[in-house]
């Protein structure tokens, strides 16, 4: 995020596009209301009812699948009715004419048969968002997770570009980063391109230093993003570069990743497959080898909030017999394969990292522990240097300085829906759930809130048309799976397309998602893809199905349900 | 989803006018088959025993019948185990009755009465020849494909099938859409 | 007696900050209340409330995990409690052996965006890079 | 006069942090010292969403409750103003709960008491406004958005008297005409 989470709630305008807060982060989603509450202006974009369309000055409930074929309108309009700051494009930024060429082609009128939004709706949007200020874009998963989603990001920028909504208080751009250290894994440099604090592999000057800090020799061939691994075991195109060997540290691909059918087939397959992690989760039934580490609350170190917020975290109890810490493993891996690694606690660690990455070099144990934390880039050790509140303040990071335009046209998700499967799937997250589950499922509160097999929103018009009821057991299924949910008939989602949560085994949507991958973030397409339902005659089976395999999948996890009494009648 | 709660049959006492219409209906829909009660004159061949009662004071007239409660008082008297519930409604077993009364002294609403129990229009006797008494009160027409007659037949529709959780959700959007006015407060 | 913690929420980006009171005899946290951080300003969500059941493995859902495990006879065999040194040296020897035949782009890692946090992620980055050699490394930001 | 808790849909976001809440409170044990299984999940609110609306739903407090006068074995009563169930003489019997309008009562089972035909014991549930808690209704405290607020009859009355206040300057403002406003 450019911006500061406390930022939100001082926005002129908030364009709330692809990002469901009150689900993924109940909190961020207080700063939105809050600014709602102080006056701000509100566009929300997104296929169904979420809690910032229910708040929302203007909702474009668009058609799932259309994001760039309605930002490229929403620039069109900016562009053809002269809103924007001619200044602010002249002196710091780039590639205008040739972005302007783009969106030209993308008037209101063409763009509304795709996205189903009135042309007037569209004009509405843009010229609130481009005359009220500051105005600030919140993004998420409704954007990342589709074919098209770097091209939208892009594109969104350029709308920002356009109204000189950057390097000033409460304005930019935001992905607001989902998990609670997915923000500090990427600036660790756990990504196939970087390393840490975001220094490109394959610019030589920054190997060398890391390879002089490491002491080896290092590779300058992009790695492998995990969304590719099971393609790499199961078909590779040159066997040369097939994946023999997959270190799964603290996730689960078999419940996260998209058509699990293929993932788990793929972890059967892998010569070796090493699982570390608290808990047994879904892919440990196919790990060779499995290493339990500490849970939080049992070690320390720091973590990447949303908002590039480095926050300490602390140990406050004694882990169980025969656990180490995650660092602690792999260090005796590694000394053990050759090469020593061996640090006392995690400062050390800590200040190793900080003396490689300028932009981190300045958020010490000390400052983190006495501010509380501080967002970087934070250069200077010095107390006085307090971190970023927000980014490209006076400059961009590009080496001119400048931001770049970029646009590009409109392609439709891969998987269209047709007659033999005439829904759109959308998937997202349970707002009492967390992720895989292994945490939050072994919370007897937040289960008894909600618990499998999930639920399945589904417009009213298509529960007539199929004659369902709230609260029936329906079958789902995809050309790569099926699941069954429980129904729920709310008209917050649109006819025709439905949606579910990926917390659950019974109900577990990414038997159905699409591995469709952004060609440059390779982030599946899990907001979209085509499905049928098949309505379930003998409910009683369906009831008594969920009871009997929920408890058939935790016995296979080690639970003793030997005292749970007879399925349910 | 599997029915949660036991359905009941409530009255109006506003629309109320005490016709007794419905105990006529519960009447003959219960004694049909085993006692030949017809709808046309002359084939009442057994006493009226309704299993609802219309009420009347000073103020108000409205027919009370079982609630089919959920920790119902009655089935937890009844020693004998006459009284189960079938798909959450509270159902006397009339044959397994022994008429020992616990259910009527336990029941707080007063809508299980005891009667001679009769079929093809006779009493039945005991072995002793004293006549064959059994408990017995509201089914909800268990079975009926219309459901309870006394709702069908009332003609001032005084009379409600009532599904507590449907009508609760009903009554909660309502409410909630209420607060939406308030919010100003 | 218990010791009063300020530290962050394990579960979503937004990076609340709690305060819990630790009784260290009893090895367990007894109170979890909202701290004013910068994010959360004295709030918390239901599972900043109420999400803390997993630290005592009530094993509702899953099992914690309690000693290093093997599938000595394959992969259908059943996994086998082993000790920390055997479970080592068979991971670092397995990988050694997979780096020597296919090559250390053979070999893909995750890091987690979860519960270890940063100097976890770095030290996983830093064994793919450094210790095996390849740049397979990737976490669940992909997906 | 009764108080109740009044949700607000604008601050709302639906993410039933006071239901679970309201369970916990009602346990009458901390988070941490909660027994797993011997409670049950039974908040005396529900969240509503509608297209448009996301609130939860909770007991008004009647002054003249329709669940006091229905209930056979009296045990809804009105003390210190709130208005709560004493369950134990409770049925189940569902008349409150078809009594009242706002559908604010549900019926609740009680962990580990049973029937004799097997069914645990289900008796009426609804707000107590934690009367047995302190510090408060429990939803209003977790409330992230502070979409929660305990409403007396006080403060609907001085809100009442502002409003006739600001209707009869209006008025007044109105009948002068242009003139008064450019005073």
């Amino acid at each position: 995020m450019t911006m500061g989470v406390q930022e939100i709630e001082d926005a002129g305008l908030i364009l709330n596009f692809g990002y469901n807060g009150a689900d993924s982060h109940p909190i961020v989603q207080r700063r939105i209301i809050r600014a709602r509450q102080k006056g701000a202006k509100i566009i929300c974009v997104d296929p169904r009812v979420i809690e910032s369309a229910r708040i929302a000055d203007i909702h474009l409930q668009l058609k799932g699948g259309t994001n760039l074929a309605l930002v490229n309108a929403l620039c069109n309009v900016i562009y053809t009715e002269g809103l924007m700051d001619e200044k602010f494009i002249r002196e710091k930024t780039t590639d205008f004419d040739e972005f302007v060429e783009v969106i030209k082609k993308y008037t209101p009128e063409d763009v509304s048969p795709i996205c189903r939004i009135s042309p007037e709706d569209i004009r509405k949007a843009a010229r609130l968002y481009a005359t009220t200020k500051p105005a600030m874009i919140l993004y998420g998963m409704g954007v990342c997770q589709f074919g098209q989603a770097v091209d939208v990001v892009k594109t969104l920028a350029d709308m920002a570009l356009m109204t000189g909504n950057f390097g000033k208080p409460a304005t930019g751009i935001g992905p607001v980063r989902g998990q609670n250290n997915v923000q500090g894994a990427c600036d660790m440099g756990a990504l196939p391109n970087n390393y840490p604090g975001y220094q490109s592999i394959t610019d030589d000057a920054v190997r060398e230093k890391f390879e002089k800090a490491w002491g080896v020799p290092l590779s300058n061939k992009v790695g492998l993003p995990l969304t590719h691994v099971p393609r790499r075991v199961l078909r590779p195109e040159d066997p040369s570069k097939q994946i023999h060997a997959y270190y799964i540290f603290g996730e689960d691909p078999a419940q996260t990743d998209p058509d699990i059918n293929e993932v788990r087939e793929a972890l059967e397959k892998c010569d070796l497959v090493i699982l570390q992690d608290i808990f047994m989760n879904r892919a440990g039934q196919y790990a060779d080898v499995v290493l339990p580490s500490t849970s939080w609350g049992e070690h320390e170190g720091v973590y990447s909030c949303c908002d590039r917020g480095f926050q300490r975290f602390h140990k406050m109890i004694e882990p169980p017999e025969g656990v180490k810490v995650d660092w602690q493993i792999i260090s005796e891996i590694s000394t053990a394969m050759g090469y020593p690694m061996h640090y006392n606690n995690t400062q050390e660690i800590w200040d190793e990292m900080r003396r490689l990455c300028p932009s981190f070099a300045g958020a010490t144990y000390e400052k983190l522990e006495a501010t509380g934390g501080v967002q970087w880039p934070c250069r200077s050790e010095d107390m006085s240097d307090k971190g970023t509140v927000y980014l490209h303040k006076g400059k961009f990071s590009n080496p001119d300085g400048k931001g770049r335009f970029y646009a590009t046209d409109w392609r439709p998700p891969q998987e269209l829906t047709d007659t033999e499967y005439p829904l759109i799937l959308n998937t997202g997250r349970e707002v009492g759930h967390y992720s895989a589950r292994t945490m939050t499922g072994n919370c007897r509160l937040l289960r008894s809130l909600e618990d499998e097999p999930g639920w399945v929103q589904i417009n009213p018009e298509d529960c007539l048309e199929y004659g369902l009821e709230h609260g029936d057991l329906v079958r789902l299924e995809s050309r790569r799976g099926w699941c069954l949910s429980r129904v729920s008939c709310t008209d917050r989602t649109s006819p025709g397309a439905v949606f579910m949560t990926y917390q659950w085994w019974i109900g577990a949507c990414n038997m159905l998602t699409n591995p469709n991958l952004d060609p440059v973030s390779n982030t599946p397409e899990y907001k979209y893809c085509s499905v049928r339902i098949e309505c379930i005659e003998d409910q009683a089976w369906a009831e008594n199905y969920v009871v009997t395999e929920y408890r058939r999948l935790r016995e296979s996890m080690g639970i003793d349900v030997s005292g749970e009494e007879a399925a349910v009648q | 989803m599997a029915k949660q709660l036991g359905a009941f049959v409530v009255g109006d006492s506003d629309k109320c006018t005490g016709c007794k219409a419905c105990e006529l209906a519960c009447f003959t829909v219960h004694n049909q088959k085993s006692n030949g009660v017809g709808r046309t004159v002359g084939t009442v061949s057994v006493p009226v025993m309704p299993r609802l009662f219309l009420v009347k004071g000073e103020t108000f007239s409205v027919p009370v019948q079982c609630k089919h409660c959920e920790d119902a008082p009655c089935l937890n008297a009844c020693t004998k185990k006459a009284i189960s519930r079938v798909d959450n409604q509270v159902i006397i077993d009339e044959k397994k009755c022994m008429g020992c009364k616990d259910c009527m002294m336990a029941c707080p609403f007063g809508v299980i009465m005891l009667a001679q129990v009769y079929d093809r229009g006779k009493v039945l006797r005991q072995t002793t020849g004293e006549a064959v008494k059994g408990a017995f009160k509201c089914d909800l027409c268990a079975g009926r494909e219309a459901g309870p007659a006394c709702v069908e037949v009332c003609p001032h529709q005084a009379l409600r099938y009532v599904d507590p959780v449907e009508e609760r959700k009903e009554k909660m959007r309502r409410a909630a859409e209420t607060l939406a006015i308030t919010k100003t407060l | 007696m218990t010791k009063q913690v300020e530290s962050i929420c394990p579960y979503c980006g937004a990076g609340c900050h709690i305060m819990f009171s630790v009784d260290e005899a009893a090895n367990k946290i007894v109170d979890a209340v909202p701290a004013k951080g910068r994010t959360n300003d004295g709030t918390l969500c239901l599972k900043g409330h109420y999400g803390w059941d997993f630290l005592n493995d009530p094993q509702i859902l899953t099992k914690r995990l309690r000693h290093p495990m093997i599938r000595k006879g394959g992969k259908e065999s059943p996994l086998e409690e082993v000790g920390w040194d055997e479970a080592i040296h068979f991971v670092a020897g397995r990988l050694t052996e997979i780096k020597n035949t296919y090559g250390p782009d053979a070999i893909m890692g995750t890091a987690s965006a979860r519960g270890p946090g940063n100097e976890a992620a770095y030290v996983m980055q830093k064994f793919m890079r450094a210790c095996v050699g390849t740049n397979n490394i990737d976490h669940c930001a992909r997906i | 006069m009764n108080a109740f808790v009044k949700g607000n849909p604008d601050l709302c976001m639906g993410c039933r942090t006071c239901m679970v809440a309201c369970v916990v409170s009602h346990t009458g044990r901390h988070i941490f010292e909660l027994d797993p299984d011997d409670y049950t999940f039974n908040p005396k609110l529900h969240m509503v969403k509608t297209r448009a609306i996301s609130v939860p739903v909770q007991c008004k407090h009647c002054e003249n409750p329709a669940c006091m006068a229905a209930c056979p074995q009296k045990c809804i009563h009105m003390e210190d103003g709130t208005v709560f169930i004493d369950t134990e003489n409770c049925i189940g019997c569902k008349a409150c709960m078809e009594a009242c309008p706002v559908g604010a009562i549900d019926m609740a089972p009680v962990s580990g008491v049973y029937q004799p035909d097997g069914k645990e014991r289900y008796v009426a549930n609804k707000c107590d406004l934690c009367r047995e808690q302190s510090g408060g209704p429990a939803c209003i405290r977790v409330c992230p958005t502070e979409a929660l607020k305990l409403v007396s009859y006080e403060e609907i009355a001085d809100t009442a008297q502002e409003r006739r206040l600001a209707a009869a300057k209006a008025n007044a403002d109105g009948s002068l005409g242009a003139a008064a406003q450019a005073k």
